[in-house]
């Protein structure tokens, strides 16, 4: 069997590869050995680099698609601050991962798809479950376990699924939608649609055996998915340099022969562009992708989560780089949005987010005898 | 009616079933080029070529769990694992994802796939080769589970099955992949999932038998009859889950004694079910002890003798019998 | 005696265990820096360091594969799983290579591992974050399975697994984890696998309870005393396997009455196989089909309210209770 | 945690490298797209270069460990030959897999460690179970499944153990023993022996999710241990591109930081001179290693297989090169060996394996209450 010639693209300005290392400064490293951004003044020349990039792909992209991609991580910021909220008011139960920090992953990337395109992921879900099309309100009320919940309260925060919006859920077995992803790739492939599928996992999910197991089959097997490891740099309590024996995680692909790319992800239009070609090499040629998009989890691991692992000062050295503020602020730049602009996005981020917390307190619990429904088809 | 082999009744499934369906593709490690490990797959790749009939690595989470997802994404997958034994690596997908699936997803997605493959002993393959494990999958809501023990039925189920919209573990023996029967040749020869079948009617005494025990079974119900001209039903309930037991139980109020035969280990095992079920719906009508033979409480020896003498045997359920029977 | 929440109980266990034997450690997620994720192993790493008690990566079939190594080794390790729900990914470990070891091995190789955590619900956690899987594991030999439902036991019996030879399925309750009751503070308390507990006594009705259903049964006893005057005797059996089953028939020839609460799902479950058990010892005692109290065959919801009419519960206890006394 | 310098080596001479192959010919490839020694006469050069590279370590090494080296691949391959012969007259039962064809791994390796080093593999175990000490008659009569087997007949062909040789068997779940050997080289360490670890296993399992596990725990917590692949091309009846998407597997090593290296597995010398390497690495500083040893089965996956997936002259491709012959010859010329000693070492090997049938063919089989012992210690 020949292979296929495979790109093995690594931005340029990647950092944090364990090896050759071309930093330009020793500063000195964190608390869990991470030697990016050790200082906040590195922050911000870095926020100052992003900024230009930003601006170039901006000019190339549709305004009205940039101003909802702004949307959407402003209402993907707002509603997971609500869940907060309301999950320590007990009104949501379970466990509750919430997104705050990386909303320039999910936009950037799903943002880039048709809409018949695919998507699954882990716990970590609301914004992607959002962003792919189920509204506000169902989400929250599936984290309220109610019957208008886009699951009728069966999954709750874990486990949003919208057959209707190619949302394939929604999972919690660390790594297990990564094989499941796998196929759903291969039924594209099989059926012949040109579907991509876009498959999201942390970067703790990466030491999961089944990680393994895809990227051969998808490589091997040439379909039409890209991998998209969420690197927020933890696992729970555990640091990525604890729990992985290398810092290039997007190179892993090279043991597949696979297409990789590592990405900023503080900057949503970082993502998009390569999202965009990962795309291109999917729907054109079959082939998968590897993403490393890089970003920080602002909150806890879930609400449960003190956080006791890391230091304030390391969450607000990648606050000082909010994809949120850095997006704004390009568009900004670029003429592509003004002040009052933003205010209006953020007036209808909030508006939306209470819309779905009014539905969600007024939908009833599901009835009692749904307790034995949808067990089989 | 044509005579075949369980393996052809399989095979002739199969094929048929991929003719009939698109969207119906086998997958798993061997079943391509090689005809498969146990050959029940022989002359499909052949015929449908690589996109139906597909080989993978040996990696049977990896390969399960893209059964899973393009079962989700509309396609019908046979998943053959080489032998049951090793579908406890990919356990994860059978039990956390296609089961639960369609429950969390709010019946939104439907998970419509078959895992099969031999499961329990063959001949002498030692401790990680004979786990006979329908107990453990059987625990879990949201899987069927079937095991047939007679060429019609291997044919009848196996279709019944991948027209499923359910995950279905799909449980074959390999000692018993040469066992001739009948088979009616419709194409829509189709055994509904849920239904026993009297394998052997009598009066006096039930067995319930599955898979592998089923033929030593009968056996022993010959030999009991020609012996003490005791008249032994023997059912096979077929599938597993969903288990037919209104079938078993009105046996049991005729003949008033049973016994359960099973390749598995016993404790918390399939035959402790069907013992608990009985004796929840026909308690009164019991007069003798249920008596179970499962296979002993070891990992599965090597050494010839040590196997025999580790599973259920023709003897071993006589004796069952002429427990119950008093005899 | 102190009075000690399970989850301490747990730790002093380990504490005591770790200080007592060298060749003892703690493997799992997050079981040290992060004390944790359900804080059994508090302190641990604080006060042992990185040697006796390690985090992992996410990497359940491996590290549980380390630990058999490293018990093959010469080494005792007890490798936590953050909930049992995960431990399926390592099952393949767990009952191909730590359950078989020994046996295949002709005696050579023991494999002195204790696997333990949570099992079962917690509070709405959903679909594939509650199994309760002992019966999966108990149906392989090879392996014991323990399940405290007190602060004592919880000690006295993951001491006496981690000085167990045996591969050891330890399984806790999150619920539970609060729970308090007095310890017995020397360091040599043991508790021997296999012997179950009165948790209470009575002559009318036996009920056996595991885990969490241990406490929801000693609350039925109590009202349906009140209510019925009607005394119910429940057995904890402590360890699945080996199972005392001797405690369990002598108290039903005592009280011609059975009850098994428990939170697994029905089909093929423990509580089976005990109601197996007794009716092949005391059939001729029982004076009503054995009633069986599990949780409900689907996958466990979210939302509050159907999560809750899932489980196993006071009510439905006592409602079982009733119908075996025919009150 | 600051990462260790580590040593990517790969032999210069790699040949079936996926990526920028620098072979000299383009000689058409066989049935499964197999580049290497493609014709014969390639081999035959191939053959002449490995002579003279194992005439240089030959002339460095011991010359009674030498003879013994050859003594037990000579021994391993007429063992196995008889396996055979007795399989088909019915007195082995289950699955029997045989190690013809790679003698030179399995001695090159393990005859460079201490007796005290552990060893693990897979189900193609006799010829192992032998080097590491356990005597021929013990492993014939355990895969006659009688009494005096190594494991009183419980575990047959697939099952030798030896707690005595610290040899952890003999495993049949493809992969198993990858992670089960990782626990026992972080025993090793634990303990602050200076064991080492040596893990053999085939090339088709290194699609499984536990090699990826094991790999990352390996090099994360430095274990002292030695990963082999043996890669014989085929898992049954899948050649290695049906099955892995890359032909490099010792660059998987790569994915984890972990020094790895590629060896002809038909080269005693080579096999052995890599493996002191790694062990150096192992006991000097608690690395791990991955070794591809590429090698070639002469005989069906297990007595069953017919073996219609591979053409006569691949194989014969390979006996063109036979790792007996080969180094009997380097030794022959390097004045090591007379053919008389040769002769001497035949006879030597076919008289142990004599008396091993024999022990096996009188040797009771196991008592009926051996099947209850063993289960709990
Ligand atoms: C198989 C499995 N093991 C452990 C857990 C518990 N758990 C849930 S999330 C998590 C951390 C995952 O980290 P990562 O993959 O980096 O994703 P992130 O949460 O950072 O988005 C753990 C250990 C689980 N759900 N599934
Ligand atoms: C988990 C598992 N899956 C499948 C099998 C069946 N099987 C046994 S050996 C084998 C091929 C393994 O090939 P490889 O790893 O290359 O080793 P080799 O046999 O070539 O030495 C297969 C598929 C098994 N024993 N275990
Ligand atoms: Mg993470
Ligand atoms: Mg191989």
């Amino acid at each position: 069997m020949p292979k296929a010639a495979v790109s093995h693209k690594t931005a340029g300005d990647r950092n944090g590869s364990a090896a050759k290392s071309t930093k330009p400064s020793k500063a000195k490293a964190d608390k869990n050995g991470n030697e990016d951004f050790a200082i906040v003044e590195l922050a911000k020349a870095e926020y100052q680099k992003r900024r230009k990039s930003q601006f170039e792909a901006i000019k190339k992209t549709d305004k009205k698609l940039l101003r909802e991609m702004l949307y959407q991580m402003v209402l993907g910021r707002r509603f997971e601050e609500k869940c907060a909220e309301v999950y320590r008011m007990g009104k949501i139960g379970g466990f509750c991962h919430l997104y705050i920090g990386q909303e320039a992953i999910g936009v950037g990337s799903m943002m880039a798809l048709k809409p018949s395109d695919m998507v699954i992921t882990s716990y970590r879900d609301h914004v992607q479950a959002m962003v792919k099309g189920i509204s506000p309100e169902a989400v929250m009320a599936e984290l309220y376990g109610k019957e208008g919940g886009c699951v009728k309260g069966k999954g709750g925060s874990m486990h949003m699924f919208s057959a209707e919006h190619e949302f394939f859920g929604g999972h919690g077995i660390v790594g297990g939608q990564i094989g499941v992803g796998t196929g759903m790739a291969y039924a594209a492939k099989y059926k012949g649609t040109d579907q991509v599928t876009l498959c999201f996992f942390g970067e703790a999910a990466v030491n999961q055996g089944i990680f393994h197991e895809s990227l051969n089959m998808a490589q091997l097997w040439k379909l039409p998915i890209i991998y998209i490891c969420e690197n927020n740099q933890y696992g729970m309590g555990t640091s990525q340099d604890r729990a992985l024996s290398t810092r290039n995680i997007a190179k892993k692909a090279d043991a597949f022969e696979m297409a990789n790319e590592f990405v900023d992800g503080m900057d949503v239009m970082a993502v998009r562009e390569a999202t965009l070609r990962a795309i291109k090499r999917a729907r054109e040629e079959s082939l998968p992708t590897l993403l490393e998009v890089r970003a920080y989890r602002y909150m806890g691991h879930s609400m449960s989560d003190p956080g006791n692992y890391r230091t304030r000062e390391e969450i607000a050295k990648y606050q000082e780089r909010d994809p949120i503020v850095l997006f704004k602020d390009s568009l900004k730049e670029a003429k592509v949005l003004t002040e009052k602009d933003f205010e209006s996005i953020e007036r209808e981020a909030v508006e939306a987010t209470a819309r779905a917390v009014r539905f969600a307190d007024e939908s009833p619990y599901p009835a009692g005898d749904e307790l034995l429904t949808d067990v089989f088809a | 009616m044509a005579v075949l082999t369980i393996r052809d009744a399989l095979n002739q499934a199969l094929r048929e079933e991929i003719i009939r369906d698109e969207n119906v593709f086998v997958m798993g490690e061997e079943v391509a080029e090689y005809d498969g490990a146990y050959k029940v797959t022989r002359g499909l790749w052949k015929e449908f070529g690589d996109k139906r009939v597909v080989d993978t690595p040996i990696t049977e989470l990896g390969f399960a769990a893209v059964g899973v997802g393009a079962a989700m994404a509309g396609l019908r997958p046979v998943i053959e694992f080489m032998t049951w034994n090793f579908s406890i690596l990919a356990s994860d997908q059978i039990i956390n994802h296609a089961a639960a699936m369609r429950y969390m997803s709010g019946g939104q997605f439907k998970v419509p796939i078959v895992f099969r493959g031999p499961n329990g002993s063959a001949y002498q393959v030692s401790s990680q080769h004979s786990h006979a494990i329908e107990s453990m999958y059987a625990n879990f809501p949201g899987l069927k589970v079937v095991m047939p023990s007679t060429a019609a039925d291997a044919k009848g189920l196996l279709k019944a099955s991948i027209r499923d919209d359910n995950p279905v573990i799909f449980m074959e023996q390999e000692r018993m992949y040469g066992l001739k029967g009948e088979v009616p040749e419709d194409e829509d020869f189709i055994i509904p999932l849920g239904v026993a079948d009297v394998k052997r009617e009598g009066s006096d005494c039930t067995i319930v038998a599955r898979s592998m025990t089923v033929p030593l079974a009968l056996q022993a119900a010959e030999k009991i009859q020609a012996e003490f001209d005791v008249s032994v039903e023997v059912i096979d309930p077929r599938t597993i889950k969903p288990l037919d037991i209104d079938t078993i139980t009105n046996s049991v109020k005729k003949t008033n004694r049973l016994v359960i035969a099973e390749e598995s280990h016993s404790f918390a095992s399939v035959g402790a079910e069907i013992a608990y079920q009985v004796m929840d719906t026909a308690f009164d009508y019991l007069d003798a002890p249920i008596k179970r033979i499962s296979t002993a409480e070891t990992p599965i020896p090597y050494a010839k003798n040590l196997e025999a003498a580790a599973l259920p045997s023709v003897e071993s359920i006589i004796a069952a019998v002429k427990e119950v029977c008093y005899l």
